[in-house]
């Protein structure tokens, strides 16, 4: 047991390091670029030289790399300042493993060295208002005209879709069918007649997601992946890559921070850091978020030996989650009346947690919510059963939706 | 023994919600975190009709002379509604504090105004983060005052505040009055987590005060201040916890997933039953803090803190599983289940949070043990 | 609002004190008697002098007296040292109620006197060992045989039956029928041939409860109460005045017995009661505590209205078991490596929190587990919906009772 | 990195666990708790045969010298097996105090018969309820011990103790070696929540005693050895915490309640995946505590309390929450979940209860911030 890379790991380290250091974007570089122009800049550099999307086999832009190596260049990359390129992660993420899945070699071609380089971007439309935890109770509807399909419905918390070139998206080809039978799945033109998009504004003022409506939106048949019906299958593809991808949260505002706080800030004309019952919380904080940590490394681990991170990855989320949460608050509390005072827009450390009790509600929602996190845990990790299902073996169209 | 409120009370109660539904509506919330008035002046100018600011105050300084459990029905009704109102910094605070330390010409000045609500009070601690303490009290007071309070509740709608200066005296404090419309004072509004309850900074150079109650007893009296005041803060936060339940039943009930409604899920049923425990061990110990209250019972401390600190859990909870109950919608800012995050959060960092009340309990029940 | 009697409540309040002052049994009368015998003898003075049972009609033994009364008299009774009648609780509070609902005139005339005086011990047979939580679950059958029934089977936790009398039960009368319609309710002498009582030892050590066998029992069939396949609704009557009468428990470990403690042990060479962390929790369960007292209170209020206490009193439970838990551990944590002492038979303080650490997981079950109460209050107190049931209007006999 | 055991260590960790279930099955605990033996002296001389007692010792003292992630397997399997043996006060505490402190010629008396199980030790720190300092002990050292250790674990089976007595020098305290089968030695058993673990009392009366280490260093020597314990602990208790979810795992998929398992219920599914959690979260920092023990890491501190805090919490909630998921059988004398029970309570009060690991851990991290 020991933190030290192999080998090979070594020298893959040196070298990505190596053209990290000789590569990132200079400021001048830079000067002038909004951050989106910036990313690209740096992304198709990236792919030029053959370090995008590593993972990737090398005809689609990538390099054929393993998954301790992929997570060596982050590091690396974490540690020299380079434009933010979260925009590209959804494509990156989830579009590309299920266009690898389940497109055409065509299709491949065309798209996914684009995906690479971000010279294009992509988003995922599963969500539906309806839906929420039951994704699958989705309800925007294509219906077949020729060589084409017609998708009325509307679509929700949908990240980045104002920018982005293309979408991935689950509808129902048939209400008739059972739930989980009766969907397709397709990737769109984002810029497609007959879609609108709304940004969707948090209770934290932010605006990360969109609400998009889709109006006789005509796509082809030709962009359908999977059988037509196959689509919750395909799906699955694409949401085995997300949970994992989704982190506890919470930021700057961790242990590190608040025990800052509570070094500064008095209890009783003391550091309030003497007091015992600061220094129990963070304790606590500090196990969490150390037990976190280390359950990683034991996954980084198991990747390099060539393992795939299975559900158990839920509990980085279903753990910081609300630890982040209660943290905030009591990091406010430490402030006393202070506390109550946010500038929304400041990042500086006087908002941080302020800012953190504002977003943390939406992250313990977010790509499944904490009871969900359980579920998977309890289904997935300990093999317990299912609850009884009232919405199966039944023609979509007849599962209740409401007391009516 | 009769643990309940009187027929009146409860007919006060109706009338207060029926009231507040109509003319303090969740739009009403709404409109004062996204509006620019800093609260709901044509409100307060209502509630004070009804006379519900000069519930406590004696008829003598034209008050109703009520009791406080009337005043407990109040808050109730008050924190269930979310009110975007000076209250608790007008009523529970300032009006206190006047009532306590206040000479016979003082309650003569002040009294009579507050109790119609033409003015508004404040009070005036905090003055950096972290807990306030003679210590390390700077604002200095004397014949003028100096200094600056950051934050102060309704500070910049309030016509005078209570203000906590430090004294070489006694207690190591003194309290003030300061006119906020005076020369020497100035008034800078802060943005925080509840834009429904605006909140300043004030800065005081040379500004005129005149003391309140003796020098070097404002700590004691501050300390008194708050265990009254926390008993009818505790009620803002049981009737707010109670909302939210009420809010998360009402969505759980009638949002599906896989076919049912999610109220029928083991996770939600028993998120909500533990709201309404955490809420309903709140109300109780509300009760016993109204009674206290009211009878100025050797027992206020330990049920002002016990109080408090069961409505701050009580309502931090309410608020976050409210939100998580709603799901995806729950953390939009279209949704309402912000308002009592917000609140809840503003309600447990005003005087004095959560763990200052549960080391003031145990320091009041080690008191009563001794006595 | 206060915590004044009313002039009724006084003079009933002054009454019972006085009669209980002149009539509280003498060490010479209760000396060279057992505990029982001690029992029987004051349960008797109580009842010829009308003390008894006070809320029950004066024909059956009682005194026709209210709620409140009863509560008044406990607390007299309370403040006076008499011999412990607890062996009475289960007859008088909750067989005696369902026999005046159900049982006959001529019934009633013979039982209840005998119950309000001790005379007669009753306990309850419900559950099963197949049962739990789901106590309609009961297997134990009853078979007709003319006027009477045979019953075979096993109950479980039966409290009291080694000294009892007579027994209420629940016996299936008709495994085909749905599970709730199938069942019929019966009361039968203890003392019957075919019975064996065998003792639960629990992991405290204690043995409050028994398994209770029955072979070819023979009970009247004059001895039905309600009609045959109305037994679950009968048992209602029983269970309805059970839950209310199980407490949070803990006994005296709690706050005032911990805090005792941590003003004794130190911690950092002062007492423990000076650190901030045992504050903040020896404050949380004095607000847990005060917050069930109050409840308390409230429901007393309600009582002396004439109201009848509901479900609501669960939380009683479902709060005070868990919170006596967390308490007892920590007790047991402030006394460090010398909280692992213990001397299971001893009564003292310094056994009192690890007692209490042993018995404390069963009132977090017997009665209603945690879960259970948590149902009660969301689907009796919020109104919220049962769980899907894969066992109503299926025959008994083909509801699913194992994976096999 | 690597951060995962060899397969070496896996290999052992398989033959441990199938030793176990041969020779330390759940039936084995139930003798030991309702026997009179104060532990299985049978098994205690397999697991010496088999070298655990000998593992980190080195090979000049007649050890295995493995590492301590050897160990740590161990621990993690002798938890699981909530083995009724005097391992952890042996050889986390007594051997690993003479590696520590011993002079050469103290290690060659005592390193190989501890090695070879043919003796056992313990570690004598506790004289009354509450937290021992070198301010409140009140056992004397020097040329003779006197004084009283209550309680001692093992205290009635061990030969000798490692005893700490107080010491007007240095640090306030020094330790002493104690031959308990000497003169002057009173061996008192007692009575404890947990009977598969034997404790005793101690008393000293002009006792034989010998130095270990220098005088005054006493204190600091039980803190570093103590952080060392912790690891193991930990293993301990991440281990029974393991197995006591398991435990109910069975149960619940086997019991039926409403005509479906109770495992199918999201009430007992999330309890489950709580248990699941909390052991994860103590399972990868015993990962982290074990790696800081081997390499002797300047952050063994930091690692060693977040194991521990972590396992004691972990512990303490898979146990109770295992006999909750029984239901009426799980507080049964009859049944198995007593002994986690039990187990989780005498892990969590030996070498210190939570609340001191807590502390450490912030002062520990606090240390390494100025550092």
């Amino acid at each position: 047991m020991d933190f030290n890379d192999s080998a090979e790991e070594a020298k893959f380290r040196q070298e990505a390091a190596k053209w990290l250091e000789a590569n990132v974007p200079t400021a001048s570089e830079l000067k002038g670029l909004d951050p989106m122009q910036q990313a690209k800049l740096w992304q198709k550099k990236k792919a030029d030289a053959g370090w995008a999307c590593i993972r990737w086999p090398k005809e689609y832009g990538g390099r054929g790399a393993n998954a301790i190596e992929q997570v060596i260049l982050n590091q690396e990359e974490g540690k020299v300042d380079t434009p933010n390129t979260g925009m590209f992660g959804i494509g990156q993420g989830m579009a590309a493993p299920t266009m690898m899945t389940w497109a055409t070699e065509e299709q491949k071609q065309r798209f996914l060295p684009k995906l690479a380089s971000g010279e294009e971007i992509w988003c995922q439309l599963f969500s539906e208002p309806a839906g929420g935890s039951d994704l699958a109770a989705l309800r925007t509807k294509a219906e077949r005209d020729g060589d084409e399909w017609i998708v009325n419905g509307q679509k929700i918390w949908t990240s980045g879709a104002q920018y982005s070139d293309w979408g991935i998206l689950v509808l129902r080809t048939d209400p008739e069918a059972p739930k989980h039978q009766g969907l397709s799945y397709f990737f769109l033109d984002m810029k497609s007649p007959g879609i609108e998009i709304k940004p969707i504004k948090q209770m934290s003022g932010a605006s990360g997601f969109n609400e998009v409506y889709f109006t006789d939106v005509r796509v082809s048949d030709a962009q359908r992946l999977g059988e037509v019906g196959q689509g919750w299958q395909v799906a699955l593809t694409t949401l085995m890559n997300e949970r994992a991808s989704i982190g506890g949260g919470g930021g700057n505002a961790g242990f590190k921070t608040a025990m800052a706080l509570a070094e500064k800030v008095q209890i009783d004309d003391q550091p309030a850091i003497k007091d015992k019952a600061v220094r129990a919380k963070l304790a606590n904080w500090y196990v969490q978020e150390a037990g976190l940590k280390y359950t990683g490394y034991r996954s980084m681990t198991a990747l390099s030996k060539g393992e795939i991170p299975g559900p158990e990855n839920s509990i980085g989320k279903l753990v910081g989650a609300p630890k982040s949460q209660d943290l905030a608050s009591f990091a406010i509390d430490l402030m006393e009346q202070a506390g109550i005072m946010w500038t929304p827009d400041a990042e500086d450390t006087e908002n941080l947690f302020q800012g953190a009790y504002m977003s943390i509600p939406g992250l313990r929602i977010a790509g499944g919510t904490d009871e969900i996190m359980a579920n998977i845990i309890a289904e997935r990790v300990l093999g317990l059963p299912q609850e009884p299902r009232l919405d199966k073996g039944i023609p979509f169209s007849e599962v209740p939706t409401s007391n009516k | 023994m009769n643990f309940e409120f009187s027929e009146e009370q409860n007919l006060l109660r109706e009338q207060a919600r029926g009231f507040l539904q109509d003319n303090c509506s969740l739009k009403a919330v709404r409109v004062a975190l996204e509006g620019d008035q800093p609260f709901n002046a044509e409100l307060w100018k209502k509630v004070a009709e009804m006379g519900w600011t000069s519930t406590v105050i004696p008829e003598e300084y034209d008050g109703l002379g009520l009791s406080y459990l009337e005043l407990s029905v109040i808050a109730d009704e008050l924190g269930r509604a979310i009110a975007p109102l000076p209250f608790s910094s007008s009523v529970y605070l300032a009006t206190e504090a006047i009532l306590a330390c206040g000479s016979q010409s003082q309650k003569e000045t002040w009294l009579p105004r507050l109790a119609s609500g033409e003015i508004i009070g404040t009070f005036a601690l905090a003055e950096a983060q972290g807990q306030t303490t003679p210590a390390n009290l700077s604002t200095q007071g004397g014949d003028s005052l100096n200094g600056v309070k950051i934050p102060v509740a309704d500070g910049d709608i309030a016509d005078f505040a209570i203000v906590v200066a430090k004294s070489d005296k006694g207690d190591g404090a003194s309290l003030y009055i300061a006119d906020l419309n005076a020369d020497g004072v100035e008034k800078q509004k802060v943005q925080t987590l509840d834009p429904t309850r605006s909140h300043a900074s004030l800065t005081f150079s040379d500004a005129g005060a005149e003391l309140l109650g003796e020098e070097g007893t404002g700590w004691q009296a501050t300390q008194n201040i708050f265990n009254r005041a926390a008993v009818l803060f505790a009620w803002e936060q049981t009737g707010g916890s109670d909302a939210a339940l009420e809010m998360a039943k009402e969505y759980a009930l009638g949002r599906f997933a896989f076919g049912r409604p999610i109220a029928s899920y083991q996770a939600i049923k028993h998120k909500l039953a533990n709201m309404y425990v955490k809420n309903t061990l709140a109300r109780s110990n509300c009760y016993f803090g109204a009674w206290a209250l009211n009878t100025d019972a050797a027992e206020l401390p330990v049920a002002a803190a016990s109080s408090r600190v069961a409505g701050i859990q009580a309502y931090y909870f309410a608020s976050k599983e409210n939100i998580q109950t709603h799901g995806g919608m729950g953390f939009t800012w279209e949704f309402d289940c912000q308002f009592h995050y917000r609140r809840a959060k503003l309600l447990s960092v005003n005087i004095g949070s959560e763990a200052q009340w549960q080391d003031k309990l145990i320091t009041a029940v080690e008191k009563q043990n001794a006595a």
